[in-house]
């Protein structure tokens, strides 16, 4: 108990990199009515990755980058998601996955292809288990470059589609 | 049930529903300022809730009529509570309607028609989490029911407004062994039955684990908007009821405005109070294997036994 | 009046008898279950005349039997429990014409039905221990038959009946020895003779016969240990009849308690009270640890008949330890909880119990793991078995609610007392019933939800279509009486008090008052209004609904499979089973429950990681009936082929010995 | 029949008949090898001989580092294989793999269910053969792997995933259960099959290094490493002792970033999430050291066919100060009862299992088994004075505990190998050779040892690349483990303690 009570203590704020008084940015995609302004819920979806995206994911809803203080969340459920952020050239296993992903995200919604891979199946183009990129299978709102994307890219494309 | 009465009681629900998000909001932060980080602000799971009542609205295939009843009576019940519970003055018009009891009662009445829910789209997941809910709810009952006998022994009635006016006129038994017994044990009961951190995590993606998430991944839209703000919402009414029947403090006994608004500064500070220890608490404590949920409720029986015992022998 | 009601009810039930025995098919099961519901329905306007009056009724015959008369006496503690049987009997009746038209329509059992509700409901009639065993009987002998009215079906009729014919026996040979006793210590065969002559009673011989009722009123009741037959007769029975049984018969139990222990023998010492109470505790948190376990539909209902009475049995004891230690406002609480229970549960009982032959006719099973989504498919048994439901489990805004509150109160007040028994038991007592009713609530959200919600998992409950029209009505009558007396309780509160009056070895004073919303405790200062809570309830949601449509809620609804994680195509395979349901509470319970698993896996030979076939059992045996009555039974046998000659199963034989028992009962009381 | 020849050197090959494979297999198993690969290749028909399937096994026993190779050739339009998975569980999954992926045809096999190419794959077209051609049209509606039926009253199934609630890769976890003891656990995986080891085919070697370091995203350096060794054993390079000493550097900066990311997600699975919050910090101080040294915050880039090169190097301070910062948040976490009671005794994998499986790394060490490429396989001499921690009990705690003690002696060896080296490009030409040649690497990445075969055409192409991650071997481990008395909310803990890569297993 103590020692975590330390820890906390020495530790302090860890967030910080992201400029928090940069104050809310126009959002490129959503105009001010819009339902998902302020608040969107994602689902990741890994649709044939390596990896390397989740991990710099991962880091963007941890601690030193914390999306989540502009209002982005993850959730269990795509039937509580807005967004599905999806990584990877898709698959063709994963291809199906996906699409009823999709359906079951209630709308109005967002796909956002989150790396190379995602975008245009990058080093895995040509594989004969990638169907393709994920604008092939679903509609894509917003692409995230990178391989992988930095969290300050993932947190600054997240920014952008929130609004804040 | 007197104009006045009704008004406060209509009051006392429509702020417990309006604070509730801020609330669970405050817990959130507190979690991520002890984490290291910012956190979203307070009023974000109200931005949330306005959200979700704008999305598309989606009924599972193969659901029955309770699928889309359920959200309604679990929030239902849940702001009925909030109108008995004296939060804001002893004069609630509702308060003879229903008793502590009634108060326990109505309060399963939601988990089960949640519970019902959770086995309506006929996925595992969900009667994974009805059959760990209604688990942890039948063997929560004894604790909360003797709690009450505790309370009741001291004051001769188990009508809320009794009980608190009763703590007002003896402060000292706020004190007494028995009292705090039944608080320890009633504060046991309120974490388990709100989901909270070591029974239950309110922030895990994880569906094996889940208890009350997982009875709900089949909600969207406004349905869930329900199921979320009557879960903020029974937060509030289990702290409230902490709060006001053992520090019944500062609560109005007449329903004058003023002292509305001066009880209502009072049962905020408490629940923030409340709410803040359960966040940090949470921090420092992990979650427990499921099959040790029964020996930490068991636990708590035993205190909210001794809590009548005590009072017996000590009366 | 009352005895026009009565006379007409005799005069119903024979013309039944008569028609059943004659008619053919078709026109009997009509012609029966019209004038079996006659019978009670006029039974029931007697009941309500007494309750409603605060008259009483007493006739004699007594030259109908050649070695004793039939007196009547019908008081207010009999009308609560005849009333009870009306409940249940008329709704039932009605049924039982569209059940028994794919069922039980055989003469003996046409014959027997009608025989056992007028039974039933003269037992609480009789005014002395002739009529008492003589009616007793009737119910014994008419219940037997109907519990085998089914047995060319069902092997396992047949056990049940073994059993329900041993126990019955064990239950009239108690009572006839003790109201024996009785009669002849007090002098006389009438109840007003025993009661002017229980001043000749010295306390050793009201012990005896105490304790000899309470085992054989027990038995009845199907309180532990006494219960083993219980939940073995009642699920095999035709449903109306098990609702019959479950909702009404059992009862009787508890009345033949109350008549002898409280009324006839005036009450006696605290430990009388403690020990109804202990076997009321201990019945409650077996009867629903089984029932909660149990995945056959109609032995969960018999299991939760245990539960109750149990619950029946607190509040009696309760009411007896109250009132023997001089506080008779609170025992007649006590006990105007323990008799609105019994109301109360022979409507939700007899409810689910319909529900559950509906469900049985419609799908040819009671098993929870082979049904499923039946709401979509039986709308109307679906809608009342969840009123029965929520009523049971004792949710407000229904009935079982205000009972179950009621029994709280008397319970929860009896601190500050100067006994420290009471002081130890009632938290006890507290205990048991916050988690019966906690388990309740578990078992009947399993017993609805997997029997009414989701998939269908068999092909038998894919193809299930509502029950006719004359069953439906059964249901719907119940139906809204659970709901009339959740929303009006407070009819009952002067008729509970006349009750509580007729009974003057226990309570006295006027439990509840009311202005006809509120109700409010004598001495107590508690109050609870179910109307108004209804009302709150019903209020709420719809400002929630009023709300959430202002707020742009969008109309569009989308239909859509269940979230499958993307892949899998839904089916019923991945639904949660009954079993599955129960069992973390089973493992909660282990040690209580002691279930026996077996899991088989079956490997292949080269390589223990290629698995060929998993099988997994569990199976969980009645406590009491595995320790207590098996051993037992196991002696018996090793007496030898007498014992096996007694019990060869030859149902012909049975109502021969029910028959000599009779005879010989009435040589006895007389 | 001929007898088995006995291998005295490292590297060799056995030229075995079909009907001698059994042998060969069961005496080099007997003789303390373990099967590290087995890699099917489609040789086309030339002047010499008529168009084959030919399938090597590459059996490796060590210290000292010793590999053999088991080759067997089957004619193509009878490719008949003699099952060995009564005598090996590892191979009879390999074997599926070429079944599914060449068409060779098994025989003797228990469980020929298809392993690779899920149910709505075409039959009889076997894309990793090289006339395998496009691929035909697919049925998406099709889902039928044939899971185990449990039998008995009140038996049901949990399905999970591909897609999961959390950031974790797609795979298909079907549970029979009843209420929460799980009675039976299938991993259906592969949904991430992209066909990588096709793409390498055909290939300059310094190509490959793009996909094998996509492999496994959190296994760049591990990959890569290996498929650089397996390059450079063909090709007859030695890379300069600096570049294998900022290689083993490199391998263990892997290893600790992501044992500290477990440590603080297993924390994150029992509720704990503070632990999480604490190790995601210093995960993210870790990456950041990555894009200094190599300029990719997974540490691509490090590692070349011939080399390896760094822009930069920290120094200890940096390392003792993490080391102590982990240390702290490790204490934390063993503080705390829940936590410890949640780890200690849940999902028991017993050595004997995790022997008869062939489970690597991590989970085999936590298991009691001593086994760590770095000792029995180096690549270099910089393993001299390497323990390798090994604990016994087999649970979550020991695959916890193992993983702190492994963070301990990474930050040793790379603080003792910083001595050795300073920051720089340290590359020598790397020019493969003509003629088929073939090469073999081993590395002990972070969740275990990586195998990886190359294969060079007469130009000097890549004609084949076989990959093997860790996971292969130690997928089947995990509902092993389950089977004991694990309750369902204890999975997502269990499977965590093992972390086991889809990407790296699905290729």
């Amino acid at each position: 108990m103590l020692k975590l009570l330390r820890k906390i203590v020495q530790t302090g704020r860890v967030t910080g990199t992201v400029p928090l008084d940069a104050g809310p940015r126009p959002s490129l995609l959503l105009n001010a009515a819009h339902p998902l302004r302020g608040s969107v819920q994602i689902r990741q979806v890994d649709a044939g990755s390596c990896n390397g995206c989740e991990t710099e994911f991962a880091a963007a809803f941890g601690p030193v980058y914390d999306v989540e203080r502009f209002g982005v969340r993850l959730v269990a459920s795509p039937r509580h998601a807005d967004a599905l952020v999806v990584t990877g050239p898709v698959t063709r296993n994963m291809a199906v996955p996906l699409v009823k992903t999709f359906e079951a995200t209630p709308g109005p919604k967002l796909v956002i292809a989150l790396g190379d891979c995602a975008r245009d199946c990058g080093v895995f183009a040509g594989g004969y288990g990638v169907a393709g990129s994920v604008a092939d299978v679903v509609p894509v709102d917003v692409e995230i470059p990178g391989c992988p994307p930095t969290p300050d890219d993932i947190v600054a494309s997240l920014r952008r589609v929130v609004g804040r | 049930m007197s104009p006045t009465g009704i008004a406060v009681a209509v009051l006392q629900v429509v702020l417990s529903i309006a604070s509730a998000p801020f609330l669970v909001g405050m817990m959130r932060l507190i979690r991520a300022r002890l984490e290291g980080r910012v956190g979203a602000p307070i009023r974000q799971p109200w931005r949330d809730l306005r959200k979700l009542f704008r999305k598309e609205r989606m009924v599972s295939t193969n659901t029955s009529i309770v699928f889309s009843l359920a959200p309604l009576v679990l929030l239902a019940s849940a702001a009925l509570v909030a109108g008995i519970v004296p939060f804001l003055s002893t004069t609630s018009a509702l308060d003879q309607v229903g008793d502590l009891f009634a108060v326990v009662y109505l309060l399963l009445l939601g988990t089960v028609f949640l519970s019902l829910a959770g086995l309506d789209a006929g996925t595992a997941f969900g009667g994974m989490g009805s059959s760990r809910e209604m688990t942890i709810a039948a063997i929560a009952e004894p604790t909360l029911l003797v709690a009450i006998f505790a309370l009741s022994v001291s004051t001769g009635s188990s009508n809320l407004g009794a009980i608190v006016a009763d703590t007002l006129a003896h402060p000292s038994r706020a004190a007494s062994p028995a009292s705090m017994l039944a608080f320890s044990a009633l504060a046991v009961v309120t974490i388990a039955e709100t989901g909270r951190i070591p029974v239950d995590n309110p922030s895990t993606h994880l569906e094996l684990t889940m208890i009350h998430e997982a009875m709900i991944l089949e909600y969207s839209g406004p349905d869930l908007a329900l199921v979320e703000l009557a879960a903020h919402l029974r937060l509030v009414v289990f702290l409230g009821l902490l709060a006001n029947l053992f520090f019944p403090w500062g609560i109005a006994t007449t329903a004058q405005p003023l002292h509305l608004v001066a009880a209502a500064g009072a049962v905020a500070v408490k629940l923030i109070v409340l709410a803040a220890v359960i966040a940090v608490i949470e921090v420092f404590i992990a979650k427990v294997r499921l099959f040790r949920v029964p020996e930490l409720l068991a636990a708590s029986f035993v205190l909210a036994f001794l809590a009548v015992t005590v009072s017996f022998f000590l009366v | 009046m009352i005895g026009g009601a009565l006379a007409l009810a005799a005069g119903a039930a024979l013309f039944a008898i008569a028609v059943g025995a004659v008619l053919p098919v078709r026109q009997r099961v009509v012609w029966v279950g019209l004038f079996t519901a006659l019978c009670a329905g006029a039974g029931g306007v007697a009941a309500a005349a007494v309750l409603a009056g605060g008259n009483t009724f007493t006739a004699d015959f007594p030259d109908l039997f050649p070695l004793g008369g039939v007196r009547i006496e019908f008081d207010a503690l009999s009308a609560i429990f005849v009333l009870a049987t009306a409940v249940v009997a008329v709704p039932a009746a009605i049924y039982g014409i569209g059940y028994s038209a794919r069922g039980p329509s055989s003469r003996p059992a046409q014959v027997a039905w009608p025989l056992l509700v007028w039974g039933v409901m003269m037992v609480p009639a009789a005014g002395n221990v002739t009529g008492l065993i003589a009616f007793w009987e009737l119910m014994a002998l008419s219940s037997f038959v109907l519990v085998l009215a089914e047995h060319h079906h069902n092997p396992e009729a047949r056990t049940a009946a073994q059993w329900y014919a041993s126990m019955t026996h064990l239950s009239l040979l108690t009572i006839v020895l003790a109201l024996a006793v009785l009669a002849h210590q007090a002098g006389g065969d009438s109840f007003t003779a025993i009661r002017a002559g229980t001043d000749h009673i010295g306390p050793t011989t009201a012990t005896v016969v105490f304790l000899l009722s309470l085992v054989g009123f027990g038995a009845k009741a199907g309180v532990a240990p006494l219960h083993v037959w219980l939940p073995r007769a009642h699920p095999e029975a035709p449903s109306h009849v098990s609702a019959l049984m479950s909702g009404a018969m059992v009862a009787l139990g508890v009345y033949g308690l109350i008549r002898v222990g409280w009324d006839l023998l005036g009450g006696g010492p605290t430990w009388w009270g403690a020990t109804v109470l202990a076997v009321g505790l201990v019945s409650a948190m077996f009867g629903i640890l089984h029932a909660l376990i149990s995945s056959d539909l109609k032995r969960l209902l018999a299991y939760s008949t245990t539960e109750n009475m149990g619950l029946v049995f607190i509040g009696v004891g309760a009411a007896g330890m109250f009132a023997s230690s001089g506080n008779q406002p609170l025992a007649s609480v006590a006990l105007a909880a323990s008799m609105l229970l019994v109301v109360n549960h022979a409507a939700f009982k007899g409810l689910l119990f319909l529900g559950a032959g509906s469900i049985l006719s419609a799908t040819g099973t009671r098993d929870l793991d082979r049904l499923g989504g039946l709401a979509r498919r039986m709308p109307v048994t679906a809608a009342t078995f969840a009123v029965g439901s929520l009523a049971i489990a004792a949710l407000p805004p229904l009935n079982g609610f205000v009972s179950e509150w009621l029994l709280l109160q008397s319970l929860v007040h009896s601190l500050p007392s100067n006994a420290a028994v009471v002081a130890v038991a009632m938290p006890v007592a507290v205990a048991v019933v916050a988690l019966t009713g906690g388990l309740a609530a578990a078992t009947f959200v399993k017993a609805f939800g997997t029997t009414f919600l989701a998939l269908p998992r068999t092909v038998e409950a894919d193809q299930a279509h509502e029950s006719p029209r004359t069953m439906q009505i059964g249901l719907i009558a119940l139906a809204g009486v659970c709901v009339a007396l959740a929303l009006a309780p407070t009819a009952l509160a002067a008729p509970l008090q006349r009750v509580s009056l007729a009974v003057g070895g226990l309570a006295d004073g006027r439990p509840i008052h009311t202005n006809g919303v509120y109700l409010q405790l004598s001495g107590i200062e508690a109050g609870l209004s179910p109307l108004l809570l209804a009302t709150g309830l019903a209020v709420m949601m719809v400002a929630v609904l009023v709300v959430v449509r202002r707020g742009r809620l969008r109309r569009t609804v989308r239909d859509i499979p269940a979230w499958g994680c993307g892949r899998t195509v839904q089916t019923a395979r991945m639904e949660y089973t009954a079993t599955s349901f129960a069992e973390p509470l089973q493992r909660v319970f282990d040690d209580v429950l002691h279930p026996e698993i077996d899991i088989d896996v079956d490997h292949r030979t080269e390589s223990r990681h290629y698995v060929q076939a998993i099988r997994y059992r569990m199976h969980i045996r009645d406590g009491f009936e595995h320790r207590l009555y098996l051993p037992v039974l196991s002696v018996v046998r090793r007496w030898g082929d007498g014992a096996r000659r007694v019990q060869n199963g030859s149902i012909h034989r049975y109502l021969a010995y029910s028959l000599i028992t009779l005879i010989v009962v009435l040589v006895v009381s007389r | 029949m001929t007898s088995p020849a006995v291998p005295d050197r490292a590297d060799s090959v056995i030229d075995a008949d079909v009907a001698d494979l059994g042998v060969n297999f069961t005496y080099l198993s007997s003789a303390g090898y373990r099967l590290a690969l087995v890699a099917a290749h489609h040789d086309l028909a030339d002047d010499k001989q008529p168009a084959t399937i030919r399938v090597v096994y590459v059996m490796v026993a060590g210290p000292p580092d010793t590999r053999v190779e088991i080759h067997v050739r089957l004619p193509i339009d009878a490719p008949d294989l003699p099952s060995l998975a009564d005598v090996s569980f590892t191979a009879g999954r390999f074997e599926r793999e070429m079944q599914d992926l060449f068409g060779i045809h098994l025989t003797g096999h228990h469980q020929p269910a298809r392993l690779v190419l899920h149910q709505h794959w075409p039959d009889g077209w076997y894309p990793m053969r090289h006339d395998a051609g496009p691929p035909p049209s697919f049925d998406n509606e099709t889902e039928s792997y044939p899971f185990l039926t449990v039998e008995g009253p009140g038996v049901y199934e949990i399905p999970v995933g591909p897609v999961h609630a959390g950031i974790i890769e797609p795979g298909h976890f079907r549970f029979s259960v009843v209420g929460e003891t799980i009675l039976n656990v299938k991993a259906r995986l592969w949904f991430v099959h992209k066909g990588i080891e096709r793409l390498f085919e055909g290939r300059r070697p310094q190509g490959g290094v793009e996909l094998a370091e996509r492999i496994s995203g959190d296994s760049a350096v591990g990959h890569n490493l290996t498929y650089c060794l397996a390059v450079e054993n063909a090709a007859a390079c030695t890379p300069p002792h600096e570049a294998q000493v900022i290689r083993a550097i490199l391998l263990e900066f892997e290893r600790i970033y992501n044992h500290v990311t477990d440590l603080g997600a297993m924390g994150n699975d029992v509720g704990f999430g503070i632990a999480h919050a604490h190790t995601m910090r210093i995960r993210e101080q870790l990456l950041r050291l990555n894009a200094r040294i190599t300029g990719h915050r997974l540490l691509r880039g490090g590692v070349v066919p011939g080399g390896a090169l760094v822009d930069w190097l920290p120094d200890a301070t940096t390392l003792h100060e993490i080391r102590a910062d982990v240390h702290q948040v490790v204490d934390i976490m063993l503080a705390n009862a829940t936590v410890v009671d949640r780890f200690t005794g849940t999902a028991v994998l017993v050595k004997d299992d995790a022997t008869q499986i062939g489970t690597l790394g991590y989970v085999a060490r936590a298991s009691g088994l001593d086994i760590d490429a770095r000792r029995d396989h180096p690549f270099a001499d910089l393993y001299e004075h390497l323990s390798v921690p090994i604990l016994t009990d087999g649970d979550v705690m020991s695959r916890f505990k193992i993983r702190v003690a492994e963070i301990d002696c990474s930050i040793e060896l790379i603080v003792e190998l910083l001595q050795r080296v300073l920051p720089g490009d340290y590359r020598s030409a790397f020019d493969p050779l003509d003629g088929p040649r073939h090469g073999v690497g081993l590395v002990e990445g972070w969740r275990g040892t990586i195998a990886h075969r190359i294969e060079l055409d007469t130009h000097g192409n890549l004609s084949r690349v076989k990959i093997v991650d860790p996971s292969f071997f130690n997928w089947p481990a995990l509902p092993v483990a389950l089977a004991g008395d694990t309750i369902v909310p204890d999975f997502p803990l269990a499977n965590k303690s093992f972390n086991l890569s889809y990407a790296g297993n699905d290729l």
